[in-house]
Formats: C-alpha cells, structure tokens, sequence
C-alpha cells in the first residue's frame, strides 16, 4: 500500500469526521492507501509541516494558503469538501449591538495564526480600523476557548457554527441572550477546509494518482459521515488521543458540520475561488495578499477521483 | 543567686557548681561540670586546657551567648543576661570575624552605632581604638584586603571600642605569629594596666598564658572540669624578657604539668 | 557551488575556533573576555547563513540571519512596540511585584521559625512545578492586557525569591549573631545592619533566576490570549503567516533582552555584593 | 513522634493553610458567576446557597480542591491506564518525554562542564552563549523546533525528549561547572605532587568533589525537564501527555481537567525530584559524605 | 645548571639567586628574590619568618607547584619538574586537604594508587603509617569523623605512605594544641632519625623550629629574602625537656633577634 500522511489544520474533532470516517471503515484501504492523521493544534501551522515534508496533504483554510503561497510556498488546493464557511462573530446582546455597524469601539475577540485574515478583510470592508479608539475596534488576541465573552473581556467572540457557538450555550448563555453574525452572510465568507499539496507533487503521475484515490477515499468517507452523523462522530471519539472530548459536544458538532459540507461533491467551484480571492485582496492598507495567485487550485486530481 | 557567699570584695564574676550539659544525637555532652570559680575586678584570667574542655562555653556563659543547666553564676551581682543588656561584655571571638561589606572603620563603629553614638563620637572612638593596635590608615580598606593578623586586630579594636568593663577574649591571638604576637600581648598588657578591665582570656599556648595573667585556669575535658587555679606571683610590670625568668618558667612548668593531666599521652 | 559555501563556512568556523584558542591564552587582557565571545557568537551565525545557503534550507523552516536581520531593520517600530508591551509592561512589573512581594513576605515570615519550616519546603515545591502551566487559568482571571502576563511572572517570580531570600536570612554565620547579642542590639538592628547585608547573595541569586523567569512568563502567558501586540502574539502569529524571519527578529529582540536584563542585575549583584568571595578575583 | 511534630507539623500547617485560603478564593472567584446565572433564572441564593453553589460548579473559574481531587481520582484510579481517558497514560506519556529528555540534558550539560573547566577557549566562549540561550522563550520556538525535526525524520518522543533537554542542561552546566572547580588549589597541587595523570586527577579529585553540585542541579533539571515536555506537548497537535490535556481542557473550557492536570504534573515533578534525591542520599552514604 | 659549585657532597637541594616574582593588578610582587641555599641529604631544615615572607613560595619552588622568575634551582641535580615526575617529593599542605569521600585509609592509598601499587601493597603500607603516626584503627573512619589533630596527623600519613626521600610540610602542626605538637614533634624526629629523609618544614614557632632542625633559615618579607641560616648545636637525640637547657633558650633567641630585624615592630 502506499502511505501518505495528512496534516490536519485543528485537533482531532468532528470537524474531520470524513478523513476519520475513511480511515476506520476502510476506504482508504480499498484504495490501496496506508494514511496517517496528524491532528494539528493551536501552535502547529500545517503550512509549515508540509514545506518541512512532515505531510503529503493538509486541510487549511484558503487565505491562510494563498498567503504561504505568497510566501514562496506552492501550495495548490486539490479538492474542497467544505462548501460554505462556519465562521461567524457572536456578540452578547445586552452590550447594544445589533448590526455591524455598532461595532465601533466595541472589543472583538479574534483568532490569529492564520485565521485572521477573513476577519481582517471583513473590518477593512466595513471601514473599521483595528487600532482600537473609538472610530474602530479593539482586537483581542483570543485563546482557544470563549472565555472572553462569558467573562466579558471581549463583547463579540469568533466562533464557529460547529463548535464555540455551543460552548457558549454550554456554558450557560441562552441563544437569545446572543446575536451572531455569520461571515456568509456578511458576503465576506472564505473557503475554508479544502485540501492541499505542493505544486511540485502534482508533476509526479505516481503522485497524483495518489492523491487521486486519497481524494475519492476521503470524499466517500464525508458522504458517508453526513448519512450517519452519530457513527461518525463515535468514530472520531475513538481516535481522539486526548480524551478530553465529549460524546454530546462531537455529535452536534458532526451535524453542523454536514450542513457546511453538504453542498459539495469535493471538487472547487470557481466561482468560490474568486469571490475568496477578491475579498483576500480588498484588505485595505495590509491586504493579506497583494496580486491575484496563478495556478493556486486545480481540477485534475477532483475530475480524475469523482468520474 | 542569693547564695552569693560573703567576701570582702564582691567578685565581678561568680559561679557556683555551673554545669552545661549539651543534648546531642549520641547522647549528652558535659561541657562544663561543676564548675565554681570566682574573678574579681581587675583581674586578667587565663584559660588553658586541652580541645574541647569548654573553655568557650565558659566564656560564652558568661557572656548569655549559652543557659547553663545547673548552678549560679552572677555578673557585677546580676544575672548575665542583665550584664549583657546592660553592656557590660566586650567579646573577642577565636575567629576575626569583620563584616566583610563594612570597611575596617565601620566595622569597629558597628557597636557604636548599635548603643547610638553620634557621628562624631564614632569617628572619634575608631581613631582612638585603631591607634591602639597599630591600625591607623587602614580604616578605609575591606577585611578581606587585610592579612590575617591584621583582621585579627581590627576585631579586638572593635572589641575595645565597645568599652564594657569586662573583655571576654576567645583565643585571639591563635592565628598570629610569635612576633606579632609578643607585641599585641604587650599591647593588651599596657591596656590592662591603663584601665583596669577585668579579662577573661582563653589561649592554647602556656607561655603566653603565664606572660598575661594574674590568674590561670587550668581545665581538663570529659566532662568539663577546672582541674587547677594557679595565682600567678609575678610582678605587674612585665617586660618581655621576664619569660627567660626561673619564676615564670616554674608557673609555666606546673600549667604544663596540669595540662599533660588531661591528655592521653604519656 | 553550494558545497564551497558550506565548505567555506566551516572553515571560517575552524578558525575563528583557533583564533579563539590563541586569544583565550591570555584571558585577562583588556577586552579579551568580550571579543572571544562575540566572535564566537559570529562564527556560528556565518555557519548557520552558510548551511541555510548551502543546504537549500527553505525560508519557511529557518531563514537565513541576514534576513533576519532585514527584519529587525524593516520591522523595528513593531519590534519596539512588542518590545514595551510584553517586557517593560509584562516582565518588569510582574518581576518587582512578584520579587518584592517575596522579599516582603520572607521578612515577615522570618520571625516564626514555624512558617519557615513549613513554607521552604512548600516553597521548594512549587518553585519545581511547571508553574507555566498556570498561564492559561491567569489570563482567564486577569484579563488579555498586559496585568495577566504581569500576574503570570509575579507566580513564577514569588517562589525561587521566597526560598532564596529565607535562605539567604539564615547565612549570617553563628559568631556574628552572637556578636550582635553581646552588643545587646535589636532585632531589626540585628536584620538591617547583619541578616541583611549577609543575605545578600543568595537575595541577587533569586533575583538573577526571575529575570529569565520573568521574560519567558510574560512571553508565554501571550500565547493563551493577548491584544494584537507583544513578542509571544507576534511570534505566534507571524508563525501562522509563515513569517519566520520576523518570528527569528522577535526571537533575538528577546534574547537581547533577556541576557541585558540578567547582565543589569549581575552588574547590581557585583556593586552590592562586592564584599563576597564569588565577586573578588 | 517528636521528629515527626517538628518536621511534618509546619508543612502540615502551611498546606493546610493554602487548601484554607484556596477554598475561600474559589468562593470569591466563582460568585460573579454564580449571581449572573441566578439573576438570569430569576432566583435569590441565600449564602449559603452561593458558597454551595462555588464549590460545585461545572467550570468555575477556580475549581474548588475537592473537585480536583474527585477528577484526579476518576482519571487515575477509576479509568484502565491504557485507556487514553486516564491520566496515568497521559502522565507516562509525557514521564517517557522528560526522562528521556532529563538523560539526554544531563548528559550534555555534563559533557560541555568538563569540556569548559579543561578548555579555556570553551570557557570563555561558550559560556555567555550558554546563558544567553536560557533567554528564548523556549515555547516560542518549540513548534518550529517540531517542524523542523519532522523534516528530518524524527517525530514522537524525540522532539519533545529535545526540548525538554533544553532547559534541563542549563542547571547542570552551571551547577557541574562550579562542582569541578569545587576542589580548592591546593588538593590540585597535592595531585601534581603526586605526578597525577588528567585522567587521575578528574576521578580521583575533580568528578567526586562536584558529586554534591551535581546532585543539586540534577534536582532542578529534572524539574526543569518535565516543563520542557509539558511545552513540547503543546504544540505537538495535543495529542497525548499532561500538557496536551493541559491545552485541551484550556481549549474546551474545562478548569477542572487543567487543574487537575496541573496538579498530577506538580504531583509528577515532585515524585522525579523525591527520586533524584533518594539516588542523592545513596550515593553520599556510599561516598561518605553523610554525616 | 652548570654552575653548580663543586663541593664534596652533592646537596639535594641547591638554590642559586632564586628569584620569583608574581605579576598582580597592583604591581609586582617579589615573593623570593635571590635566595641561595643548599640543603644537604639527611638535613631537617626549618624555614621561620612573618607571614608573606615566601616561605610556602619557597617550598612550592622545590616542589615544581611555581615556576621561578629568576635564578636556578635544582633537586637531586634534576630540575624540579623531573623530579616532580621521578616522585621525589613528599608534600603536606597547612591544611589537612584530606578528601571527604574516601575514608582515612583509602585517604592515605591516594597516591599509592596513583603510583599503581597493588591492593596488597596499598593495605601493607597504609597499616604501617598509620601505625606510625597512632592512628591504627581509624582507617575505616571518614576525615570529618576524626578531630583537627587526627587529620592532620592522616595527612602526614599520607606524605609519608608516598614514601619520597624529600619531605616538605607547610606548617603542619599550625592547626594543633601545644601538647599535641609536642607529641608529633616527638615523632616526627624518630621518624627522621629512623629514615634519613631530607625534610623541610615551615613553622611560626621558635621553639618548634629550634627543637626540630638542624638548620634553621630565617626569612624576611618584601622582597622574601633568607636574612639568616642558624646551623643547631643541638645532639641528634632530643628529648622534650633539652628544652629548657641554656643552649635551646640560646639557639632560640637568635632566631627571635632574626625574626625580629623582618618585623616592623621595636
Ligand atoms: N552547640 C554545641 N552542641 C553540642 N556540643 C557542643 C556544642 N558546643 C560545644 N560542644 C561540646 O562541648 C565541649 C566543650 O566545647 P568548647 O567549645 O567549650 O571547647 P574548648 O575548650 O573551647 O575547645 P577548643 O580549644 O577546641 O576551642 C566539646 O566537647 C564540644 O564538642
Ligand atoms: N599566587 C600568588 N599571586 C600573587 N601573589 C602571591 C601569590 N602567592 C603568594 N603571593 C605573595 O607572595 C608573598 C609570599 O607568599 P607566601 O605564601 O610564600 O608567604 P608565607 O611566608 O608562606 O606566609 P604565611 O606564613 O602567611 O603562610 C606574599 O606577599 C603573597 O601575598
Ligand atoms: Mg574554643
Ligand atoms: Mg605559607
């Protein structure tokens, strides 16, 4: 069998049922393929990992791609399950905000490492400095958790529709006591969790064949966890090293993720790809990338795997 | 302490059957047992005996730097511990011990600083007590960039700049050599005459014991114990050369005598 | 091509080594202890510019220094704001109140030789643990700014200072004490003018432990939380956005720091602790 | 008996003390919340309701000790160790990292003593660097550090085991440094009366006299060590050890899973630091220098 | 070398103009300057001055532990450094300098391990110096188990395990009670008079050196000089009360009215 070793962009969770899904029911073996999950976590950059050949595949979120790719790093999106984005900023009511326009002076938590940039272009769109003050708002670094908003450090928190949203719920808030903003429906969503290599590895057809079974392996085994959610998120509690997750927490979280990846068969609408990249490139003063990429995704691997 | 018995002359000094018994791991150490010895004012006492026959924890219970565990002993009639917030002690210890972050000069005004003297009243004292034992200039260097002798000085100067009437002194001229030696015996011997102290003074050495003393105390170890009190006949003008005197060899010969007891040789 | 690059850098390596042999002959010429160390700090760095060179080393793994050291020139104004954030605001303030508070709390604890049985072992106990662990529960209770960071040096601070300056208050030798008694002097008379000068020592040893404590503390506790400045946030971004060779700039701007902090404070140690044996020579 | 009084009596207090003050801080922290979910309920808590209430918390901002305890007990006692819910396999997890890491830094840390105190260039040139090295925020490079590693073929225990020597041999070095110079010059002199060979003079002399600075730092390494695998853990993807716990309980909010991780590391480092000193006792009996 | 004077006995030791100079942050130090000496075999020469006068220098010169400045020096008709290397010398220290970690008789195999003697031989000579300086029975005893006296004792035990033909102690005895001293005087001469070892010996003690040299060299500091060297009247068989007799207090006062010209006093 042939090996290839994925780099998650996040720990082990819900979020990568279908990877984990193929892993145990076996489609990636009745592709011939030996795969290796490598959870990621706060500090990992899977950009990093796969430049340093620590992986073949990684799920990233695409600013974060397009900027490595900016960097000097090739990275090409060969297949993308995620059809819409599960970013959203969820702000408590009793602080006054309504809309994004009462965000003004208002504290924000955000997610840096990478993540940021949608929010970045969501701000520079809106007008709205991050330097703080009273015209625009005061970004803080957020941890993992939303703490920030139940302790009321921050008055918007990021979260997304698949798992902080429901810490907060948790952790005793109400949805009523919320108002979220969802980044798709602000216009300013981004793809998030495609799956990408090196350019230099789609020039190899031993390679991209690879790749080619991976990709249909994976995509059965999304289909398959949005049939069977609860299997699905079982099957990714078995495979949680940490044992810090919950039953409860992963099978809701296996049905938000289903209505993200639904309207995907794996393959990248281009239509996505540009709406992503024109609001990567309307950063403002720092755009996160400074010229439209050339060459950043390609059909070939999704056309040979669904056909 | 009411069983002070009735001289003439009320001792400076006065203990009465003073026992000190250490508690140790393996088991009690007597110090000092039973040990009653009177010193009256003026008197320069010598103590010799071999290591370990608490010639230092006399001196030290004296002092209250020690609780004995049996007997009496009074100082100028009250206990030690009064004698000592009154200030009555002086001490010399068997090392110099200076503290090395103060210059010479301030180290011998420490006491003086302790008992609020003012500014001027130190200086004045330091320049004194620093003359006294060949000092003067040096009272701006650290203790550590003086030689062992000299360090050895400055901690009687501090000693004598502290001015109590009674000067405990725990074998400080032990690391010195002979020539320096002789001439701080001398020193001290001029000093003793001059004011009158009253001396308590430990040494290992016989001669230096019989040059200095009017009274020498000869203890033995195991437990602690004065074996013998020898008067001394000699004159209180002594120069240097009296130690070549038969009278001071024949003392010298029974302190020797009286030590040779307490070792196991022979 | 490449090979001759890691050839030359080695050999510019072997003989700064050599040079270095010759000069460390005569440790105590004027200058000598500063230039061996310096030219063997450069000689490692061309040898790292040269294996980064020669052996194709991507920049999103390890740059180069000299693009490192673009960085610290493009990226200065940043650097300094990071700088004032997570060291003056975070390190500084946790160190003096985390040492202070120590300092403050072994002299109260002084008098009960009870407590102080009770807390030196306490207190060595937790100056073991993996106090860093801590960081993520502080910027909970503290907030994002810089008080949580400071909060974050002050635990990591208190204890090694605590140890030290008990330690340090139980130097002062017998003969000395003893001394004081038969002046008849006062406690504090006793602690201003004895324990403390005596103490001196082990008080710069606890204080030259927390200034490396102190830097890593605050840098840290950035990384469970911070506002959008300070050297643990811009690391961990710039990691995120593959900017490594302002990750490095950042990196050198704290070690910088770190060695300067702790050289300030053994400066300090020598001029107030002349008197000690470790400090003559 | 007394012996016991007089050494466990103080420490007794003063931890009883701590868990004292712990109690009425986690009452202080936890009431905020306590009063927001009451009022939102529309219920009046009485205090001791409140205190009740603090104590017993699902994510309290500071669990209270007994929760701890109950969590310590449920991970540890009551979970089969293989099972990746119980500590004690993420505790081993990570013990594997630091030990190996400990022997690695030891090593090391003893290896560049020797090299410094018989090489005067060594000496002069790589001690500031030594030093200087201990102010990098060792976290912020750990993950670069991972990559880097995984890039060249080694990932698991290793890249943790490096990290983890990383801040373990620093105390060696110094403390070693300071043992082999411990023998004063004139033991130095004695040897060369004798026509001593280096190799005698560093068994016979130098290595016996630095065993008790040895010991001391080795005591400070181990500690230092479990640090160095704990931060290792984090950036590893947090997938297994106390410190991946560590950051999932920080990630999911869980304050009684990092304090009881926190508090089973504390537990951890004081054992490894109890051991070295037993070896320490041993070895000085052997040697004699008990007394 | 070469100049070495044609005499009938070759000495052991022959100094010509030795000098040394030590190079420190104030100015130079002129420990030694032009010091000739011969020291025969068999002699037992004593070496008395004030502190800083070079005497240890001195000693560590032969010794091959200081490099001289000037002059030349030879042992054995050797320089020092072969000598070194041949095992020519037997060294104590003023301390004991004994290691804690090995217990008295493995304290004193130290250097008969160094040399490479078998166990056997190790135990066989071990015994015998113990034996030689009382202290049978204690080799399984640790250093600090033992008083200040017993060390030191070990320690020249140990010197003499090593069994050189030169023996050099620096104030070997400072350390201990004058009835002790007198002991190990005692038996450091029969230990001499029974080997013929060449030995020498520093002291600050006018009696010790008197009672114990046949040569006496008396030195002055700044710069060290060898102001006086007093050969000693005095029969081989010495029992501890010659003393008292006229030509020991004679002999004795030379080297005082010696020492005395060094010292800034009078
Ligand atoms: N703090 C102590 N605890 C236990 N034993 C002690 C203590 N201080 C002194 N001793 C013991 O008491 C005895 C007398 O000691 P002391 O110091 O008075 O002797 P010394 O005559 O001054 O001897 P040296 O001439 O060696 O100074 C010794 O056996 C000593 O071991
Ligand atoms: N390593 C050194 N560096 C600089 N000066 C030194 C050194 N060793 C000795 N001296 C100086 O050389 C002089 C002679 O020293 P030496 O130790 O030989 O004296 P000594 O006669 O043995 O004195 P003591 O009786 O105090 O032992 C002294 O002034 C001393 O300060
Ligand atoms: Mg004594
Ligand atoms: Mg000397």
């Amino acid at each position: 069998a042939d090996d290839l070793t994925l780099q998650l962009k996040w720990v082990t969770q819900s979020q990568f049922a279908g990877y984990y899904v193929a892993l145990d029911k076996g489609f990636y073996e009745e592709e011939d393929l030996n795969v290796t999950i490598q959870p990621g976590g706060p500090d990992i950059a899977p950009t990093q990992v796969i430049a340093g050949g620590g992986a073949d595949v990684t799920v990233e979120w695409m600013p974060a791609a397009l900027a490595a790719r900016e960097k000097g790093l090739p990275l090409v999106n060969i297949a993308q399950p995620f059809k819409s984005s599960g970013m959203m900023l969820t702000c408590r009511k009793d602080t006054g905000i309504a809309s994004p326009d009462d965000f003004a002076g208002k504290t924000l938590g955000v997610w840096f490492f990478g993540n940021e940039f949608p929010f970045l272009s969501w701000m520079s769109k809106l007008g709205l400095s991050t330097e703080g003050g009273d015209e625009g708002v005061t970004v803080l670094k957020q941890g993992f958790n939303v703490d920030p908003i139940l302790q009321g450090q921050a008055d918007c928190v990021s979260t997304m529709t698949y798992n902080e949203y429901w810490q907060i719920i948790d952790a005793g808030l109400t949805p009523d006591d919320l108002v979220v903003f969802k980044y798709e429906d602000q216009g300013v969503a981004t793809l998030e969790d495609g799956l990408y290599v090196l350019e230099e590895k789609l020039a190899d057809p031993a390679e991209v064949d690879k790749l080619v079974r991976f990709v249909r392996a994976s995509m059965k085994g999304w289909k398959y966890a949005e049939e069977n959610p609860d299997e699905a998120a079982m099957i990714v509690l078995d495979n949680d090293a940490t044992g810090a997750q919950t039953e409860e927490h992963q099978k809701r979280m296996m049905g938000e993720i289903a209505k993200l990846t639904a309207g995907s068969n794996g393959a990248l609408d281009p239509a996505d790809y540009e709406r992503t990249v024109e609001s990567l490139l309307s950063g403002g003063s720092d755009p996160v990338i400074t010229k439209a990429p050339e060459g950043a995704w390609t059909h070939d691997i999704t056309d040979a795997a669904l056909n | 302490m009411k069983e002070r018995p009735d001289v003439t002359k009320t001792p400076v000094i006065a203990a009465r059957d003073l026992s000190l018994t250490f508690e140790t791991n393996d088991g009690p150490v007597h110090a000092l047992k039973d040990v009653t010895l009177d010193i009256e004012e003026g008197e320069f006492v010598s103590f010799i005996g071999p290591s370990g026959c608490g010639k230092t924890t006399f001196l030290r219970v004296i002092a209250d730097l020690e609780q004995p565990t049996g007997g009496t002993i009074t100082v100028n009639g009250q206990t030690p511990r009064q004698a000592r917030l009154a200030r009555a002690y002086g001490y010399v210890f068997q090392a110099a011990g200076l503290l090395p972050w103060r210059t010479i000069g301030r180290n011998i005004a420490l006491p003086l600083e302790i008992i609020g003297l003012s500014k001027e009243e130190q200086a004045e004292k330091v320049a004194q007590v620093l003359d006294l034992v060949d000092l003067s200039g040096f009272d701006k260097k650290y203790p550590w960039q003086l030689s062992g002798g000299m360090q050895q000085r400055a901690s009687i100067a501090r000693a004598l700049a502290f001015d109590a009437d009674i000067l405990l002194m725990d074998e400080p001229f032990g690391a010195l050599d002979e020539i320096v030696r002789d001439h701080l015996n001398e020193q001290l011997l001029a000093l003793w005459a001059r004011t009158g102290k009253t001396i308590g003074f430990v040494t290992h050495s016989i001669p230096e014991a019989v040059y200095l003393s009017t009274k020498i105390v000869v203890m033995s170890p195991r437990p602690g114990r004065v074996t013998d009190v020898i008067e001394s006949s000699l004159p209180k003008e002594r120069p240097l050369d009296i130690r070549e005197t038969p009278e001071f060899l024949e003392i010298a010969h029974r302190v020797r005598e009286g030590l040779r007891a307490g070792h196991s040789y022979d | 091509m490449n090979g001759l690059i890691i050839l030359a850098a080695l050999l510019f390596w072997l003989a700064a080594w050599a040079v270095n042999v010759r000069l460390s002959k005569n440790p105590d010429k004027p200058g000598r202890r500063i230039i061996v160390p310096v030219l063997f700090g450069i000689a490692i760095i061309v040898l790292w510019e040269g294996l980064v060179r020669g052996l194709e080393v991507k920049a999103v793994l390890l740059p180069p220094p000299s693009a490192i050291v673009v960085a610290l020139g493009d990226k200065a104004g940043t650097l300094w704001i990071d700088f004032v954030q997570t060291f003056i605001k975070g390190a500084l303030t946790g160190y003096a109140i985390g040492c202070g508070a120590a300092f403050l709390t072994a002299i109260l604890i002084d008098r009960s030789p009870f407590l102080q049985r009770g807390l030196l072992p306490v207190g060595n106990f937790v100056a073991a643990l993996p106090i860093i662990g801590m960081a993520p529960i502080l910027v909970m209770w503290f907030g994002f700014d810089w008080q949580s960071k400071a909060a974050v040096v002050v635990v990591m601070c208190f204890f090694p200072m605590l140890v030290n300056t008990v330690q340090g208050l139980q130097q002062a030798d017998p003969m000395s004490r003893d001394l004081m008694r038969t002046y008849g002097a006062s406690y504090w008379q006793t602690l201003f003018k004895l324990r403390l000068p005596a103490a001196g020592p082990f008080i710069f040893n606890g204080l030259k432990i927390c200034t490396t404590l102190a830097l890593i503390g605050a840098i840290v506790a950035e990384f469970f939380g911070s506002p959008i400045k300070g050297m643990g946030f811009r690391i961990s971004t710039e990691v995120g956005r593959l900017s490594l060779d302002m990750v490095w700039a950042t990196i050198v701007v704290s070690a910088l720091a770190g060695t300067a902090f702790y050289g300030v404070v053994t400066l300090l140690e020598k001029a107030a602790t002349f008197w000690h044996p470790s400090q003559r020579r | 008996m007394s012996r016991f009084l007089s050494h466990a009596l103080p420490i007794l207090t003063v931890v009883a003390l701590i868990v004292g003050l712990w109690y009425l801080a986690a009452i202080a922290l936890n009431a905020p919340w306590a009063r927001d979910q009451a009022t939102r309920a529309g219920v009046d808590l009485s205090a001791s309701e409140l205190v009740a209430d603090t104590w017993s918390q699902d994510k309290p901002k500071l669990p209270a000790p007994h929760q701890i305890a109950t969590e310590i007990w449920e991970t540890t006692a009551e979970k089969k160790i293989t099972s990746k819910r119980s500590l004690v396999y993420h505790g081993w997890i990570t013990l594997s990292a630091t030990l190996l890491g400990f022997v690695f830094g030891a090593g090391f840390g003893i290896l560049l003593a020797i090299g410094i105190v018989y090489n005067r260039a060594m000496d002069m040139s790589v001690m500031p660097w030594v030093i200087a090295s201990q102010a990098i925020p060792i976290l912020a490079i750990a993950p670069m550090i991972i990559v880097v590693l995984n890039a060249v073929g080694l990932s698991g225990l290793i890249p943790k085991a490096i990290i983890s020597m990383y801040l373990s041999f620093f105390p060696v070095v110094v403390g070693m440094v300071k043992g082999l110079r411990s023998p004063d010059a004139m033991l130095i002199d004695q040897m060369r009366t004798y026509s001593a060979s280096p190799a005698q003079t560093f068994w016979k002399l130098r290595f016996p006299s630095s065993v008790p600075y040895l010991f001391t730092s080795l005591k400070v390494a181990v500690a230092a060590s479990l640090v160095g695998a704990i931060v290792g853990e984090l950036p590893t993807g947090a997938v297994a050890g106390l410190g991946a716990r560590l950051l999932a309980g920080s990630y999911y909010g869980q304050t009684i899973q990092i304090w009881s991780a926190l508090i089973s590391a504390a537990a951890l480092a004081a054992c490894l630091v109890g051991i070295v000193g037993l070896v320490e006792r041993v070895v000085n009996k052997r040697m004699g220098f008990a007394r």
